[in-house]
């Protein structure tokens, strides 16, 4: 009747959700056999004794459960929420899997370039980052195994991560309701050994990496036209950028991450880097989903060429 | 102060000038509510785009704004005027403030259509051939239509309520003071919102 | 018309009126002024200035009773849990 | 000081006659009366069709997933039963429901009212109400709206081909009459008391309509704008949530939840009412804590504002305000924990009597206890991450709405049946209908909470075949259900045409209501009662109610 605990994160989750089953129960009890005690004990007819609840007693006993209740509902706040926000904090170093939603299936792809459809091919205990986004309304991947669910907004990079514990194959659902097909853009995920899953990728067509067909795409639309070595406009540069503290225009800092790069493609002059005009074009309509996964992975891989150092302004 | 015309519940007057502007002041607790989710829109996306956003402001034509605040404020004016009229008694002046009420309300919506129509002709609706390209500029003006848009259409409620107040006769109008103070402080509303809305729409950015 | 009649139906909605003009030259004026600082903030106080004038004296919320003046605040404090607890996602995202 | 049995007589008059033949027998006279008797009539009309409209869907929906695979219906169909499903139910069955019949009649009768602050302004919002109800009836007919009672964006604004904006317009216009109503009570509750009812002298029920008010005045037009901002996105295309311009599409879901949230306890906070008059009379008790009782309504209608976004916990929102909104959903729950230990506390030392309306009001008291403890487990994030979007929420919210709201309202309506109608109905009947309903409910959704936590989501028109065993029992007791709601229609249906006479109070309540001729005549009393103390006078030492100590004398109200 329990769904199985197929992540290192399903235990700790269900074992807030039995203690909470617990604690319910037990109020469950408690009232149910109050009411059923009080209506046999009291029922219209029978002669036990009955005098006026005196007032005194009353408001000892009110004052009494509301406290009881409100120290319980605190400890339960901090056991259930604050206790447990592993579900927020991803691992460094953990094996990135890019995931575009559309309109009824998941697109789902490794870093060395091979992609999915509806399935997903994870080792067992390696610590996966899911970096999702969609390309039309908003859907969620909801995997029931490993008890993480992210809603996969479009026009923004949401995260999520998870480790596997146990080989097998798992649900995958989208559980935001998003049209005709909803109920049937689910999938599975495939966990296996390490040495299966080594076999299992290596079996897959050669394509080269994301960040190799970054690359291409980098010069195809014409980035180095202002990023690359040889521009006369000035642009900032490019080199080692993802993760670095960029200082902006009008003060204030944003760390380059995914979301940052992604902005910066589709709507250039909305953080613009310090010491620059926003002259950049928007690409929103011309790179699609797939196009900038593979420009953000090749920012990020340290094959980009710095330009020679900018003349003054 | 003449009989007011005590309607079904109320026994006196003062209980029912109590009830009619407590539930009026409810039905205005709703309008600020209404008003105060779609300016969250404007504060969300401003403070989203923030640049974009201001750049958009600069293209609203503040000549336009400008008169019509004068010309609401002139109607807030007239209409407390009436409204105090017709506590007072004073049939003739409080009908005339009551048409002029209604003329300056009109006028705003005359304004507001030469301003709508410099403004389509300028491109500045968000669509396909929308003129600005930075990002937050299309929010600023899907803002700007909508915001006024219903503040036009509780414009032109508000002319329907000034118009039943004129056609109130001049007899019984004395009677019908908690009906004019009703009227008014729904008028008022609509020039408090237009207040609030000329600094967030014609200020910004200059 | 009495004399008083005259000062309170046409008087004071005169007065406050002379005042809600003067708001107005202020703020456009401040808004037009070549680098001023805080020009948004500035210009929301005083449309809040204009509007708390508008709703004391034409609105009649200083001789109103308490009630009436609880459902007036009553909007504006439950705006502010809609603002304040949404910024407080957009903040901290 | 007159003590209760005088005022009974002064009010009863000869001949009989009630609003039911003084404002006369047209039709005209019944769509044009402003009676908040007669309107509360018209509503339970409106109410009782929308009701089993709304049921229909239900059933529909539960044969569809007795069948993993999707072959009763197709996809595009299931979505848009489910919606109009959400959408009849929730706005034009619960928020109304209580409010506007047993409201609209019982609240000026209960504070010693003659009518309603503004009855012109009732009967309107009744109009509002049908025609709201004939707008998303037209949209249901030309063929239906498919983005879930939730209305999300982009997909209701960019995506959907459905009738989305004249559903959208049908909720607009109705929201407009619930605010109506909110308003009139407030005004009626503030301004029109009898004399020497003072507010702590009022009944819970009356406390009740008073808190349900506050939150219908005060959400409300948050629905209204947020829709409004889906007409101006899909009408004119005006960009305010589309993410290509910049838009945020959670900033919908925020103005959404920020009415959604407060409408649950629009639908609850009556029902709260109902089940104390119903549990203080049928036990003859004084309500336990009456003054925590009220405290605990009105912490729950402003409380109920700031706790939207545990809706929201995974749908990007930021870490820290998913835990603001994941404390304030625990603090939201002290007050209703409070209320169920009140409920209990009313039958220590009682004479419990279990007519219908009692079972119905402990059946109350077991279903919501489940329902609301059920909400603390949603409120923790981790848990509501798992549950989230799955059957287990479904569970959860009908565990309130329908175990809660419904068997409150079908409560209340037995409970003062006899007031309302001038008749009596049966009382076996009645209560094989009572425990048929508590059953049948569990049968249907206890299987749904496992479901959940299983991982089956909800809005599904098919499904993996492991969850099979768990909605076949389920779709088995929507059967039982669905009985539990008809049967009533019969034996209350027959009371109105053979039911025997009832007297002014059958129960013998202590509450004002019960103190005018039963059905009240349409100024309600022949001259105003006067209140001399708390409204709860029963005693268990004897059946009938009379004072213990003398209260003292009868102050001027406020």
């Amino acid at each position: 009747m329990r769904p199985v605990e197929a992540s290192t994160y399903a235990p700790r989750v269900d074992s807030i959700f039995w203690m909470l089953t617990a604690a319910s129960g037990a109020v469950i009890l408690l009232v149910g056999t109050l009411v059923l005690f009080f209506s046999i004990k009291y029922r219209r007819g029978t002669a036990t004794p009955r005098g006026p609840v005196p007032d005194r007693l009353s408001r000892e006993v009110e004052i009494g459960w509301t406290a009881a209740t409100a120290f319980a509902f605190l400890f339960f706040f901090w056991f259930a929420a604050v206790a447990e926000t592993t579900q927020f904090e991803i691992p460094r170093k953990a094996m990135e899997i890019h995931v575009v939603a559309k309109q009824w299936m998941w697109k789902l792809e490794h870093p060395n370039g091979t992609r999915e459809i509806n399935t997903l091919h994870v080792p067992v205990g390696v610590p996966v980052r899911l970096v999702m986004t969609s390309q039309d309304v908003i859907h969620s991947f909801f995997v029931p195994a490993f008890r993480t669910k992210q809603d996969v907004l479009p026009g923004r990079y949401v995260e999520a991560w998870f480790e596997a514990s146990k080989p097998g194959t798992y649900h995958l659902f989208c559980t935001e309701y998003c049209g005709t097909d909803h109920s049937r853009m689910g999938g599975g995920i495939v966990v296996q050994s390490q040495s299966d899953f080594a076999r299992w990728i290596d079996a897959q067509p050669q394509g080269d990496s994301l960040a190799d067909q970054g690359a291409v795409l980098f010069r195809r639309m014409g980035c180095t036209g202002c990023h690359g070595g040889s521009s006369r406009i000035r642009a900032p540069s490019l080199a080692g950028v993802f993760g670095r503290q960029q200082p902006l225009e009008g003060g204030g800092f944003v760390t380059a991450d995914e979301s940052y790069l992604r902005d910066s493609i589709l709507l250039p002059n909305k953080q613009v880097v310090a010491g620059y005009q926003p002259v950049m074009p928007s690409y929103q309509g011309v790179a699609s989903e797939d196009d900038l996964i593979r420009l953000i992975a090749y920012l990020k891989s340290q094959k980009v060429v710095s330009p020679r150092p900018e003349v003054g302004p | 102060m003449t009989e007011v015309t005590l309607q079904e519940p109320w026994a006196t007057a003062e209980r029912q000038r109590v009830a009619v502007q407590f539930g009026m002041w409810l039905f205005l607790a709703t309008e600020t509510l209404f008003f105060g989710g779609l300016f969250l829109t404007y504060a969300v996306a401003r403070f989203s785009h923030p640049a974009g956003f201001v750049a958009a402001a600069r293209e609203a034509e503040a000549m336009f704004g400008t008169i019509n605040t004068v010309v609401l404020l002139t109607s807030s004016l007239t209409m407390a005027i009436a409204e105090r009229a017709v506590r007072e008694a004073l049939v003739p002046l409080a009908r005339a403030m009551f048409a002029a009420t209604l003329m300056l309300g009109v006028a705003f919506l005359v304004v507001k259509g030469f301003e709508y129509r410099s403004d389509i002709v300028k491109h500045l609706v968000p669509g396909p051939e929308f003129t600005l390209s930075q990002t937050g500029a299309s929010q600023f003006w899907a803002f700007y239509w909508t915001a006024t848009g219903v503040h036009a259409c509780h414009m032109l409620i508000g002319l329907g309520v000034v118009t039943r107040m004129l056609l109130i006769p001049a007899a019984d109008l004395p009677g019908r003071s908690t009906t004019a103070e009703g009227s008014a402080l729904y008028w008022h509303l609509v020039d408090l919102i237009w207040v609030i809305l000329y600094a967030l729409i014609y200020l910004v950015g200059r | 018309m009495t004399r008083e009649q005259r000062a309170q139906v046409i008087g004071q909605p005169l007065r406050v009126f002379a005042g809600l003009l003067a708001l107005l030259l202020v703020t456009f004026g401040y808004a037009y002024l070549p680098g001023g600082p805080l020009k948004t903030e500035v210009a929301l106080a005083v449309a809040a200035a204009k509007a708390l004038l508008i709703a004391t004296f034409f609105m009649q919320l200083r001789q109103a009773v308490w009630l009436v003046r609880l459902a007036a605040l009553g909007g504006l404090v439950w705006a502010c849990f809609l603002y304040i607890i949404t910024f407080s996602d957009y903040l901290t995202r | 000081m007159s003590t209760l049995e005088d005022t009974g007589a002064l009010a009863r008059e000869p001949g009989r006659t009630s609003f039911l033949t003084e404002g006369g027998t047209t039709v005209r006279s019944w769509l044009l009366s402003t009676d908040h008797k007669r309107i509360a009539f018209l509503y339970a009309a409106g109410i009782t069709f929308f009701f089993f409209l709304g049921g229909a869907a239900a059933t529909l929906i539960r044969a569809e997933l007795v069948t993993p695979a999707g072959d009763l219906l197709t996809a595009d169909e299931y979505n848009r039963l489910f919606t109009l499903h959400g959408v009849i139910m929730v706005w034009f069955f619960l928020v109304p429901s209580i409010p506007t019949t047993l409201g609209n009649f019982l609240l000026p009768l209960m504070i010693g009212a003659r009518e309603v602050a503004f009855p012109r302004l009732n009967l309107f919002s009744w109009y509002l109400y049908m025609g709201g109800g004939l707008l998303t009836l037209l949209s249901l007919l030309l063929g239906g709206v498919d983005t879930g009672w939730t209305f999300y964006t982009p997909f209701s604004t960019l995506y959907s081909n459905s009738y989305v904006l004249l559903a959208a317009a049908g909720v607009f216009v109705v929201g407009f009459s619930s605010i109506a109503t909110g308003i009139n009570f407030l005004a009626t509750i503030h301004l029109l008391r009898a004399k020497g009812m003072t507010w702590m002298r009022m009944p819970l029920f009356a406390w009740a309509m008073y808190t349900v008010s506050l939150v219908m005045v005060l959400a409300t037009p948050v629905l209204a704008i947020s829709l409004l901002l889906i007409f101006a996105e899909r009408a004119f295309g005006l960009p305010i949530f589309d993410p290509r311009s910049g838009g945020d599409p959670l900033l919908f879901q925020h103005l959404f939840w920020f009415y959604s949230h407060p409408a649950v306890y629009i639908m609850v906070l009556p029902a709260f009412g109902v089940v104390s008059e119903i549990i203080a009379c049928e036990a003859r008790r004084r309500v336990f804590g009456y003054e925590f009782m009220v405290y605990a309504m009105v912490a729950i209608a402003v409380i109920g504002f700031m706790v939207w976004g545990h809706h929201m916990f995974v749908s990007g929102q930021s870490p820290f305000a998913s835990l603001v909104f994941s404390f304030l959903s625990f603090v939201v729950a002290v007050p209703s924990a409070i209320k169920v230990f009140n409920w209990t506390g009313t039958l220590y030392r009682g004479q419990i009597r279990f007519s219908a309306p009692m079972l119905y009001a402990l059946g109350f008291v077991g279903l919501f206890t489940l329902g609301g403890l059920t909400g603390l487990f949603l409120a923790s994030i981790p848990i509501d991450v798992q549950v989230t979007d799955t059957y287990f929420v479904v569970a959860h919210f009908h565990y309130i709405m329908v175990g809660g709201s419904v068997s409150a309202f079908f409560g209340g309506l037995h409970f003062w049946w006899p007031k309302i109608t001038g008749r009596m109905y049966s009382e076996t009947l009645a209560k094989f209908a009572a425990v048929s309903m508590f059953f049948g409910f569990n049968f249907t959704f206890f299987p749904q909470f496992i479901l959940g936590y299983m991982g089956m989501p909800r809005r599904y028109h098919e499904y993996p075949p492991e969850f099979q065993a768990w909605h076949v029992m389920s779709s088995t007791g929507a059967v039982v259900l669905a009985f539990a709601y008809l049967w009533p229609l019969f034996y209350l249906g027959w009371s109105l045409v053979k039911g025997e006479r009832a007297d002014d109070n059958p129960h013998d309540a202590t509450g004002l209501e019960w103190q005018t001729s039963s059905p009240p005549p349409k100024d309600n009393f022949a001259e105003p009662p006067i209140v001399t103390g708390t409204p709860y006078r029963y005693h268990a030492e004897g059946f009938a109610p009379h004072e213990v100590r003398p209260i003292h004398a009868p102050q001027d109200p406020q």
